[in-house]
């Protein structure tokens, strides 16, 4: 069971990495310069898809811990803790890569305003996933506490989405998912999509490993309880 | 009809031992009134207008205020055990946090309106020509917050970290919920029309409604030992 | 039945059955398990492993037509200091949902002899009223299945006396129940049934019948010593 | 010898329950946080100088952070009865205040150290160049304020009233150690020689040691049944 | 000595003396006053009338050398639920100025049967073991006068024996004990002297010799009606 899921992590893994280079190859030589910003436009193709993709992370991780406060599967738990850690992976690249980009186009790395301040705090919200997660004393209940935040969190997706047209923001509102219709050019259209494709596919070979991993963190645990058995309980068999 | 009247006797209750030990409308009732005396001397009317920093500082003190009393939700009940005899009470889970959410948005009404005196008489402030848009406003906003606040206090006091995780937790979900109020508050007290406000008036209400689905629905999985 | 806390089997493979009108007392030293049994009884725990019916209905934790069978007196009063002790029974009364607090409040504080104190906090009370209200609060809307955690602990012989009156009636009226305590003879009273825990296990269970309420307290302590 | 342990002891306990809740620090840091958050929003640079009002706002979140976690000095004691273990032991009843002190001390000064943290990130604020006289204005400041605040949060944990007494009953007390707090703390802002803030540093020191003073000689008053 | 709470006379006009090594037992109904009068000769709190002499030191409320010669053992533990058994002790150790800690404690924690829970946090243990630590917390300095109110709350058989024979040695010891407790046996069967307090007044002081064990109970039972 597990190692059929790591050798199809390992196969989108393969898949994922050579999407990647594809769309290095595009964003470098093949998609047109953007006129009025200019090369670094080029982190475009990085900065969006991965947001997107940090979005799906975390939608998966809300919809995993829905169900599992249903059916109490310990199997969406772990698939939730694994979108979750590939979550914040993605959100942190977005949160690299803007900066980088706002040197540039804005003059700075860093603005309080919405959509960047709502971004790290999507990632806080995740780091609280975690950090319930270890603060109770029955497992169990940090599992639960855990999958309540990771469904509340999901909210601030949508808000994240429309922050930048309530405020007078810096950031550029939405170029493709807007109700008129994307607004991009053809090329750049592409390379965006494949961009996305890339990146969805590395996702989901990280969550496979991610997963996998956790299964068996978790096996061993229940192995060394249900073996040696601890100490205090010593006396108790007769 | 039963569902009601538990969930009434929450709110009574709450209502009850509050007006006894005044322990959180004092806290923050003195937080309020403290804002206002602190900047009175504090700001240099000449160099800073009131009006410009009056919508941050309300919303400040309100969500702050209510950090404070929210915080305490669950503690309060700690002692002698008596929210573990809530539990052990054929109230629907939901009906409980129902009734903590109106308890804890009655208090916090009570102390808005304290906050909107206390800047009225300190800073002379007028409020602009739309109490009713403006009610809305920060009706809305203390709901979102209260059924944020509510659903979190209750997690943050079941852990071993305690309340070191409320403001993890809840700030930031209630950033956005700070960003629409204090920008509709503002433009409100620049007596914009209200149409300026429409769209925020809707996101806290969408916020509002989707925070107490999400809190009514998921405090049962919180409150389980 | 079995709950740990961390490396702590508090619980352990506990399991038994009571038929109406009885009652069951279990012995055991500090730290048995005998309050973590009784919450998870009372529907407070989650058991990791088993389950527990009352009458063909299964226990699920929140489930409100399960908490309204049942009463708990546990080592907390679930009191609130600032209500007095009328508003604390009418509060947790009406949470029962039950309709007619104003004649059933004065009448079950005159029963554990505090009705002259009714319009008192209840955090100026003694240790023994306050556990008097605390059972007036237990028994409050009559429930069929009665969890008892030392319910003797602070009162005096009057309320004892008392407290062995409504255990007579409850047993007389068919229901559960189960009583905690350190106190032998205390405990062999009433019981129908008895059960010595330790560490989390039941190294007893037997019909009062069978035990011999002069030889148990050293049947018990070699138990004990056994087992400990 | 045997006072200072037994002070000590005080202290000692104080911060060992504060890092294992973590309680009152986090209830104090989450406000500093989100005082820094929300005024980024509220107030709008082109309008507002952040110079102009940064002192001001920084004494209010110190004041009432601390308001927040001295009320509840004595609360905290109160499960189990522990306060009352204490005042059964043979400590003097000032060492206790001063342990108290202590504590309530070195609690505050790790939240102002958050807040004046918090203000530089989101308002860029240089704090001028006087590091050191800064210091001395909000130690000593702090100083005075803990002494007053434990004393009274002491009068109002035993009293029926509750909490509503600490506001009403420290507020006035502390308009004076605010008052040459700021103008001392915004005159450092503005890079004026410290020869400017002498007086208030002055005024400061005499408040705490006259606080201090007579917090240690009446609080056997106080605690007593 | 008296003291009243508003209209309440909780300890009225009561008056006794006791020499060294003699242990006194106080029973009474609930709300009798028994709590309220240890609260005073703790120095806890101030009585409205009279004083309280020990060796020809007067009780001042707040001074260090009364403190350090009284042992307390109230209904509440007086502990801290975040702090581990060890610190717990270490903390009240420090604060009666006591050297020898690092030995001291896990012997007295060893003596009531915890030395193996050290570390846990004082809030996961169970009520016995609550009370088996706060006893320990009391006699932690060695104090020359022990006020012991219902101190076999909770306990099991094997801690009860435990604090009987801690209360032999404090009378060989020739400390002075004053017990409150409901229950009649383990009342008197250390006692020196007997009393019994309704309403806040001594209705009976006596030494235990002139009591007879067997006819104890119906006695106490006459002389609280009589006053009740
Ligand atoms: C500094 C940190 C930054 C962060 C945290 C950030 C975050 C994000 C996020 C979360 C999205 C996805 C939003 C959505 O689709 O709903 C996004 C999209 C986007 N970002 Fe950024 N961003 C940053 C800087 C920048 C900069 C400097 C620029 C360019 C001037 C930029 C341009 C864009 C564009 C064009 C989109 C696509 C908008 C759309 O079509 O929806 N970002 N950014
Ligand atoms: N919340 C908790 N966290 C950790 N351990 C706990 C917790 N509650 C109970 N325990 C431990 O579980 C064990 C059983 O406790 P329990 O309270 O059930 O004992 P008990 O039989 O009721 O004892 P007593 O006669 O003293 O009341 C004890 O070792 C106790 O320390
Ligand atoms: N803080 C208080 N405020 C008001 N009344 C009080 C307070 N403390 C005690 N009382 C009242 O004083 C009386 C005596 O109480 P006390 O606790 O001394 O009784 P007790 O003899 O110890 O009873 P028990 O056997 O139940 O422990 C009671 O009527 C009680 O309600
Ligand atoms: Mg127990
Ligand atoms: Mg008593």
């Amino acid at each position: 069971m597990s190692s059929k899921i790591r050798w199809s992590g390992a196969g989108l893994g393969f898949l994922g990495v050579a999407l990647v280079l594809v769309v290095h190859w595009m964003v470098f030589f093949w998609v047109p310069t953007e006129r009025t910003m200019g090369i670094v436009q080029r982190i475009f193709y990085i900065h969006v898809p991965s947001a997107w993709v940090a979005f799906m992370a975390f939608g998966i991780v809300a919809i995993c811990s829905a169900v599992y406060l249903w059916l109490k599967d310990e199997r969406l738990d772990m698939a939730a803790v694994a979108a979750a850690e590939g979550g914040m992976l993605f959100t942190a690249i977005v949160l690299l890569t803007g900066p980088l980009w706002g040197k540039v186009a804005w003059g700075t790395w860093w603005q309080w305003e919405p959509r960047l301040t709502l971004t790290l705090l999507l990632f806080f919200i995740y780091l609280g996933y975690f950090l319930v997660r270890s603060s109770t004393e029955n497992p169990e209940k940090g599992k639960r506490f855990a999958a309540v935040v990771g469904i509340v969190g999901a909210l601030d997706i949508p808000l994240i989405h429309v922050s930048v047209q309530f405020f007078r923001s810096l950031h550029p509102e939405p170029v493709v998912i807007n109700p008129e219709g994307p607004s991009l050019p053809g090329d750049m259209l592409t390379t965006l999509f494949t961009g996305l494709a890339a990146f969805t596919v590395l996702f989901f070979a990280f969550f496979l490993f991610r997963y996998s991993l956790e299964h068996m963190k978790r096996a061993m645990v229940h192995r060394e309880l249900a073996g040696e058995g601890s100490p205090l309980q010593g006396g108790v068999a007769s | 009809m039963e569902y009601l009247r538990q969930l009434a006797a929450i709110v009574w209750k709450d209502v009850a031992v509050e007006l006894r030990t005044r322990e959180r409308i004092a806290a923050m009732g003195g937080f309020t009134i403290l804002v206002g005396v602190l900047f009175n001397y504090a700001i240099d009317p000449t160099v800073v207008e009131p009006q410009a920093i009056a919508s941050g500082l309300i919303w400040m003190t309100i969500i702050f205020g209510g950090m404070l009393g929210l915080g305490r939700t669950f503690h309060l009940e700690e002692e002698e055990g008596a929210f573990q005899g809530i539990l052990l009470s054929p109230i629907p889970r939901d009906a409980l946090y129902l009734g903590k959410v109106v308890s804890n948005f009655i208090l916090l009404t009570a102390v808005t309106m304290l906050v909107f005196g206390v800047f009225a008489l300190f800073f002379g402030l007028g409020f602009g020509g739309h109490p009713l848009a403006l009610a809305g406003v920060v009706l809305l906003g203390i709901l979102g917050f209260v059924a944020i606040g509510t659903l979190f206090s209750a997690i943050s006091a079941g852990t071993s970290m305690g309340d070191t995780l409320l403001p993890i937790l809840v700030f930031p979900l209630l950033i956005p919920l700070i960003i629409y109020g204090v920008t509709a508050t503002s433009r409100l007290f620049q007596d914009l029309p209200v149409s300026e406000v429409d769209g925020n008036l809707r996101m806290l209400g969408a916020f509002a409604v989707v925070a107490l689905a999400a809190g009514a629905g998921l405090f049962r999985f919180v409150v389980e030992e | 039945m079995a709950r740990e806390f961390g490396p702590i089997q508090a619980v352990d493979g506990v399991s038994f059955t009571l038929g109406a009108g009885q009652l069951m007392t279990v012995f055991g030293p500090n730290g048995a398990g005998k309050t973590t049994l009784l919450g998870i009884l009372s529907g407070g725990l989650k058991p990791s492993a088993g389950e527990v019916m009352l009458r063909g209905t299964r226990l699920r934790a929140g489930d409100p037509e399960w908490h309204r069978r049942i009463g708990v007196l546990s080592h907390k009063s679930f009191l609130y200091g600032h209500l007095t002790l009328e508003e604390n029974l009418r509060f947790f009364g009406r949470l029962f949902g039950l309709r007619d607090l104003s004649v059933r409040i004065p009448e079950r504080l005159e029963q554990v002899g505090l009705a002259d104190r009714a319009k008192s906090a209840a955090r100026t009370l003694s240790r023994g009223m306050r556990q008097r209200l605390a059972l007036a609060r237990t028994l409050l809307h009559d429930p069929d299945f009665v969890l008892l955690d030392e319910p003797y602990t602070g009162l005096d012989a009057h309320a004892a006396a008392v407290l062995r009156q409504v255990l007579t009636s409850l047993k007389d009226g068919h229901r559960i129940v189960i009583l905690v305590t350190h106190n032998i003879s205390q405990g062999l009273e009433l019981a129908d049934r008895v059960a010595i825990q330790v560490r989390g296990r039941f190294v007893y269970l037997g019909d009062r019948s069978e035990v011999d309420a002069d030889s148990f307290e050293r049947a018990y302590r070699e138990r004990v010593e056994e087992e400990g």
